[in-house]
């Protein structure tokens, strides 16, 4: 049996031709390269096809709420900062349900990877419109067409002050695999935001539309360089690809919280003392 | 009604009327029984706020409505309490504080009290305090030498000049009040015992720690921020990750998170921070991931009054969540259930995997009484999860509860899941194991009740009339008891749900009254569904106060058999 | 049980099941009585759904449990129906769908049926459904003008040559149903009634309509999405703006506050999205402000099983919220009630200004039935709101429903409060105006019960057993009644919450049997609350599929007197 | 009586010296020298010290939830588009419980003002941090002082597209009045966070202290310059203030929905046919 995949078939609940399919190749390829044991490898996810794969992938996960992953991600983290701990689900569920979660935790910087299936639309749900929907999208709610300015996550991410921030896309899954591994390895809060066609619901955003509308940043690109990134996220005419920006150095959220000034031991290997406590009682 | 005093600070926000409440509850319950509360406004300064001390020959548990003695603070701080005075109240204020409408009204007079020039003689008007605790002090003989000690060890960090500034204006008011002559003098404790001054608040604070928290994620609110202040300020020492959440939503999931990873966390919160949860609570619910949560009442719908006190959220919080799902909900009445059902309530979560609820009210948690100080235990420190091994099933049906692994710690992989699963944790859509998995979780209903935290009786066991109350109406139920005469039991409910049927004894053949501080009487209807209890007579009580010790002898008498 | 055929058509996500089932009931509902419903897993293409299609020679509202045809649409859509079949079934599918293992577990044989060389034989493998839809049509022999009329209206749009292909498709199959022998032949109805198909959702979409609805905010969530989809899609033409909300929260607030500014909106969720919307009920409760919130349940807890079926989010609507506030519940059980249901709940929100839900489940949305077209009263329409004069206020006491203006219409300010406010709207602690406030408020529970919508009785009004259903258990137990020959009556509850106090009659002496899609008996429960009854069974079903009508049967024989 | 004010004294719940005081001030005079009539405006607001304003003018208001009340505002001027609607209340209000729907309503340009008391802390419930306090604040829950990077409302409006920003100090009643006006007027979605002393909670950030770390922008600035806006947005060392960027013609909420598309006519005020409904049921 391999690291992290199963010894029995699977039964994958997403649509053939899916762009999750090969995310999910080159997610487990990053975790094996990286040579982590999947036994210290925490999935928390919310709800939709991108949440759902945890379920394919042979490690600890908890399986949660729409919009919450980040939340449980974090707090795992938090309490156990040993653990490699992934946060993943879809646009609707980390950037709609879940967008305070994702403009606090950026705030909080807690190290842990960040990984969005964006697709530009609800797909569990048959269809709707995500925020990263673009205008003029037909679907059974927005009978019309999208008439909301799509979210820039890359924008927002860099504003609200992410240590790493990166796009890929599904149709190099070399490169997203690469994408992935570093922002697994970054000390910090890493978002990973991940294009990928929805054959089923997105007839806009096709895989031959991604191909069109994106480009690979090469080596000339400084991810260092903040104003850079902020120009290339903010420029949609073609979406750059890549780590366009990353920070090193920044205090994690374990690293800067009080409970681990003096003593780094996890919380949860720490014994409480009742005689400490009955202290309190005079 | 026993032997008491009640003396009644009224000001404004940000006059400081909590340090004087804090310095006189120690002194008095060095020398008295003692018991305060406080009644404050949703504002940050101005407004009116009041602090009730009841000082009294044997101990008490309750507020008065009366108020024997009446500190003004300012010029309108008097209109809100106009209700509570007769002509034998003493109100004590500067010229003007009451004006000749309030006293033709109600009857009373002015006794002058110029604190802010008693306070200036002390060297400057911020002294008043100082002065005012000196003149209580002075006024029921309670020893000088500790009223010193209070104020060095409280100002030891702000120097030398202040310290001795302050014993001054306290000897200042001391001196004025010892002639003055208490008109129902009250006599000292003769008992020994050292108690200990605890609030619902601190009480949690150190049940929680007692029973091994160490992650607490929450959004303020009151009441219930004050858990998380003490339990943040607590943490480096006890290792506790305390963090403010951006919201409730995520309080509750990252509380989650936290126990599945190994951590006991608490989430503490208010009624409509808690309405947020309740999604999350049925994500415990069906992950079997433990979960402790601190709804502390107020009254509502929505905003409602922010600062003041009900209980209105027992039916939330029974039925909190979509989809059914066991839960325990806990009700502390005392300081000592404070701690002890906190360290219970991590024990419980962590034994049943069940979310589990402590319920308080603004009123409970705000008042201090005299506690006597007593052994923790160590039991609640035990915890139930297991080292992994391969192969791990997170929901291994062969027993009720499956053996909870923590990611990390051992050979398997702990896998938890919202949506319905199998034994492994995985998503399924397989209608038996639907039904097995939920009837497994459903069964623990029956099971927790193994370790029901069994209702206090009190009173009279033979009378025909039983007082039933749960949470903060246990002092007031408590003091009527023994204080009124009245041919009564009382039985004081901790665990309002579930409830074991072996509980119906007590009712049979009774003139049941529950006593609560909300408009439907949930609780009562709670005894009717869980265990067929004809509830006779309900007294109830929603403006945002707590019964009063007179309002409940008076209420009760009505409807006695 | 009734002369009808059940045929299953099983096939995965992505193969167009719906379409043919909507051909097909609506091609049989010419000249049968017929009931279909579906059940489909949580993904978009792959697994495993099925649709049951019911034809009778008189109505039918439910469920078989067991299959006389089965259509196989692929080598993995037998095993979740083993347990359906029966040596009776004939089982219809290609080379290879039903392995050898399952014919001799299940005792059933294969069919032949070559659908996709049948298809192949109409130019493409994309006009399988259509071939289908032909040979059901010819088995029982429905009009094939109108088979052919179906199709041209369907692919109107699509162009000629679709048509003509499709037509093709269709006689293909026709031709080769004709010679099929139905074992227990079924007579064509001989009524001329026009019949409507209307599912649930429909039914609610043209009630909310006819109910004035202008204004829907709402998240995805399955199976509450239809409901915004369908209102999205009548926006333009009716005037009625869809906005799809970023979360739950928003949801609510946002339709709480179209409503203020004088909207008639409604938001649809399930359980979990509900349960984010539970502090914004209790705003709506203290604002006094009305609301109309469509619950589409599926089992819980949290994820559960997102596309299935259960009534276990009753408690949560009944006590959502904190503190305390009346509310309203209304569960449609058919597509009449859908509509007229949907249709009262915003002339019940705007006339009590209370929040007012509509409980409805998946299994009822989904299902599709005749329906007898009646004509809409324009009664709820009535709007309850008033042009505001100087010194308008909007809490008015003088009378339990203070007439509600709207910002910019008239000389007065609406000021709406989610803190305890004045009669103003203005924020107040005090506390003889909170206790007015909040009477006026709970006073609203007696008076809203003056229009309560009272349930239906089928069956014998003499019986000892009396039947008990609320929402989507009435289809089934409504036939069980009628064909089922047993002596029982059945009580049909439209308006579950609140129950007012002359509904004890129904059950006085009876053997009250309670028939829930739960695992607790929710309802049974709040009849023991609100009206003292004593439920004697409880026959319940939670693994995520509605009743079958042999089911209940053998469950209510079980339990008869 | 004066438009906007009341008839009666007022006992207002701020605290002496609060810059509560002189925001109300400038708003109810901007709200006077826009003419505007006081049954045609509507303030939505939360919960807070802030979110208490609307108590204290005299005009329609919905003082709802916590976090709520950008989703109330939105809703209201959606379905009657002639009210002039102001969505009001404090940095914890609308950039912490209601963070999600700032992200969204700023998607979908709402034409209202959105006017945030930023006091870089929570005030009504006594003192915890806010998404904007400053790092090492000590307060009773940030006992060791606040160690997440506070949020950066200005960078976040811009990153989303916000087509009206900007920032006002309550120091200077006059310019905040002025901006006020201007977020009324604007077309669109317009953030106006302004900057004011709270005395009694937080000892860092007083009025001196925002005296001293401001400075107004003056006529050189050109607000549609958006790159120059959010160099501004995101240095930090001074805090720009005034109408730091400002796009017009993007259309509004109302405007781009299809419900208005053909009629112009407030959906609250057409009438519903019973006719064209039973046409459904065929
Ligand atoms: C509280 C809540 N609201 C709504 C839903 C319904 N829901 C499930 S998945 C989903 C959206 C899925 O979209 P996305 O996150 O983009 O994932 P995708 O399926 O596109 O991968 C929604 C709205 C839910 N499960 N919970
Ligand atoms: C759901 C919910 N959570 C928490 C609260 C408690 N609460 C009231 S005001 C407030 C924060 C106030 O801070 P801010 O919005 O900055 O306003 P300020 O008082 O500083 O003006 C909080 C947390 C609440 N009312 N509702
Ligand atoms: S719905 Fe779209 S995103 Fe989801 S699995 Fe299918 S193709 Fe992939
Ligand atoms: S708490 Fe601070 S912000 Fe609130 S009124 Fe007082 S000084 Fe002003
Ligand atoms: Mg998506
Ligand atoms: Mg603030």
């Amino acid at each position: 049996m391999s690291k992290f995949e199963f010894d029995r078939e699977l039964d994958i609940a997403w649509c053939p031709g899916c762009g999750n399919f090969p995310l999910r190749n080159g997610l487990i390829k990053a975790l094996k390269e990286l040579d982590l044991d999947p036994t210290q490898v925490v999935f928390s996810s919310g709800i939709g096809q991108a949440a759902k794969m945890p379920q394919y992938i042979d490690a600890n996960y908890f399986n949660g709420l729409h919009g919450r992953g980040l939340s449980v991600a974090q707090a795992v983290q938090s309490v156990n900062p040993k653990l490699t701990v992934i946060a993943e689900g879809g646009d609707g569920d980390m950037y709609g349900e879940g967008g305070n979660h994702l403009l606090h935790n950026i705030r909080r910087n807690p190290n842990l990877a960040h990984i969005v299936h964006n697709n530009m639309i609800y797909g569990l749900t048959k269809g709707q419109a995500s925020p990263t929907s673009q205008k003029g999208m037909e679907t059974n709610v927005q009978v019309s067409g999208v008439y909301n300015e799509p979210l820039n996550p890359i924008a927002l991410a860099l504003a609200l002050g992410a240590t790493f921030v990166a796009r890929a896309f599904t149709g190099d899954t070399e490169r997203t695999k690469e994408i992935i591994k570093a922002a697994i390895q970054h000390e910090g809060y890493a978002l990973v935001d991940i294009f990928h066609p929805c054959p089923t619901f997105n007839k806009i955003n096709t895989f031959s539309w991604y191909k069109n509308n994106t480009y690979w940043l090469d080596e000339t690109h400084d991810p260092s360089d903040f104003k850079k990134a902020l120009d290339l996220a903010l420029s949609e005419d073609k979406y750059a690809l890549g780590i366009l920006y990353k920070k090193e150095g920044q205090p994690t959220f374990d690293q800067a919280h009080p409970v681990y000034k003096e003593d780094k031991t996890p919380i949860i290997l720490r014994k409480r003392d009742i005689k400490q406590v009955q202290k309190l009682i005079r | 009604m026993r032997e008491s005093l009640s003396i009644v600070l009224s000001g404004e926000a940000g006059q400081g009327l909590q340090t004087i409440e804090e310095f006189l509850v120690e002194a008095l319950s060095n020398e008295y029984y003692v018991f305060t509360s406080k009644e404050v406004m949703s504002r940050v300064r101005g407004g009116n706020n009041s602090v009730e001390i009841r000082v009294a020959s044997t101990p008490v548990y309750a507020l008065r409505h009366h108020i024997d003695y009446l500190f003004l603070l300012n010029n309108h701080s008097f209109y809100r309490l106009g209700k509570r005075v007769t002509s034998e109240t003493v109100v004590f204020g500067e010229e003007g504080f009451l004006s000749e409408e309030e006293k033709s009204k109600y009857g009373v007079d002015l006794t002058k009290f110029d604190l802010t020039s008693l306070a200036k003689q002390a060297g400057s008007k911020i002294y008043a305090n100082t002065v005012l605790f000196g003149y209580i002090a002075g006024m029921l003989d309670l020893s000088k030498n500790h009223g010193h000690d209070l104020i060095t060890a409280r100002f030891e960090s702000r120097g030398e000049k202040i310290i001795q500034d302050n014993i001054n204006a306290f000897d200042i008011g001391y001196q004025l009040g010892v002639p003055f002559e208490v008109k129902t003098p009250i006599k000292k404790r003769t008992d020994h015992t050292k108690y200990v001054i605890m609030d619902g608040n601190k009480s949690l604070g150190i049940g929680a720690l007692a029973g091994g928290v160490n992650y607490i994620a929450s959004y303020p609110m009151s009441p219930g921020t004050t858990l998380l202040s003490y339990l943040s300020s607590k943490g480096e020492e006890f290792g506790v990750l305390a963090e403010q959440a951006e919201d409730e939503i995520a309080a509750l999931n990252m509380t989650i998170g936290a126990w599945y990873a190994g951590a006991r966390g608490i989430v503490t919160t208010s009624g409509g921070g808690f309405a947020l949860m309740t999604e999350a609570v049925s994500l415990a619910g069906i992950t079997e991931n433990p979960a402790v949560i601190h709804v502390a009442q107020r009254p509502g719908p929505a905003t409602g009054l922010p600062t003041r006190t009900e209980q209105g959220d027992l039916n939330l919080v029974v039925y909190a969540g979509h989809g059914e799902f066991p839960r325990i909900v806990l009700a502390p009445g005392k300081p000592e259930d404070g701690i002890q059902l906190a360290q219970q309530a991590f024990w419980l979560a962590d034994k049943y995997q069940v979310p589990v609820f402590i319920l308080s009210d603004q009123y409970w948690l705000e008042s201090m009484s005299q506690m006597e100080p007593f052994e923790l235990s160590d039991k609640y420190l035990e915890t139930f999860t297991v080292t992994t091994e391969k192969g791990y099933k997170r929901y291994n049906w062969d027993t009720t509860i499956s053996p909870r692994g923590v990611p990390g710690f051992g050979e398997g992989f702990v896998k938890a899941d919202s949506d319905e699963h199998d034994e492994e944790g995985q998503i399924t859509e397989d209608f038996d194991v639907r039904i097995r998995m939920h009837e497994k979780r459903l069964a623990k209903r029956e099971l927790l009740l193994e370790d029901y935290i069994e209702p206090e009786f009190l009173g009279n066991k033979e009378s025909k009339n039983l007082l039933v109350g749960w949470g903060s109406t246990y002092g007031v139920l408590k003091e009527l008891v023994e204080t009124s005469g009245l041919d009564v039991g009382f039985l004081y409910v901790k665990q309002p749900f579930p409830l074991p049927l072996h509980l119906q004894k007590h009712f049979e053949g009774k003139n049941v009254i529950v006593v609560e501080n909300n408009a439907t009487g949930q609780f009562a209807n709670i005894l009717k569904l869980e265990l067929d209890v004809r509830v006779n007579e309900r007294i109830l009580k929603y403006n945002g106060e707590p019964f009063h010790i007179e309002e409940i002898e008076a209420k009760v008498k009505e409807v006695l058999r």
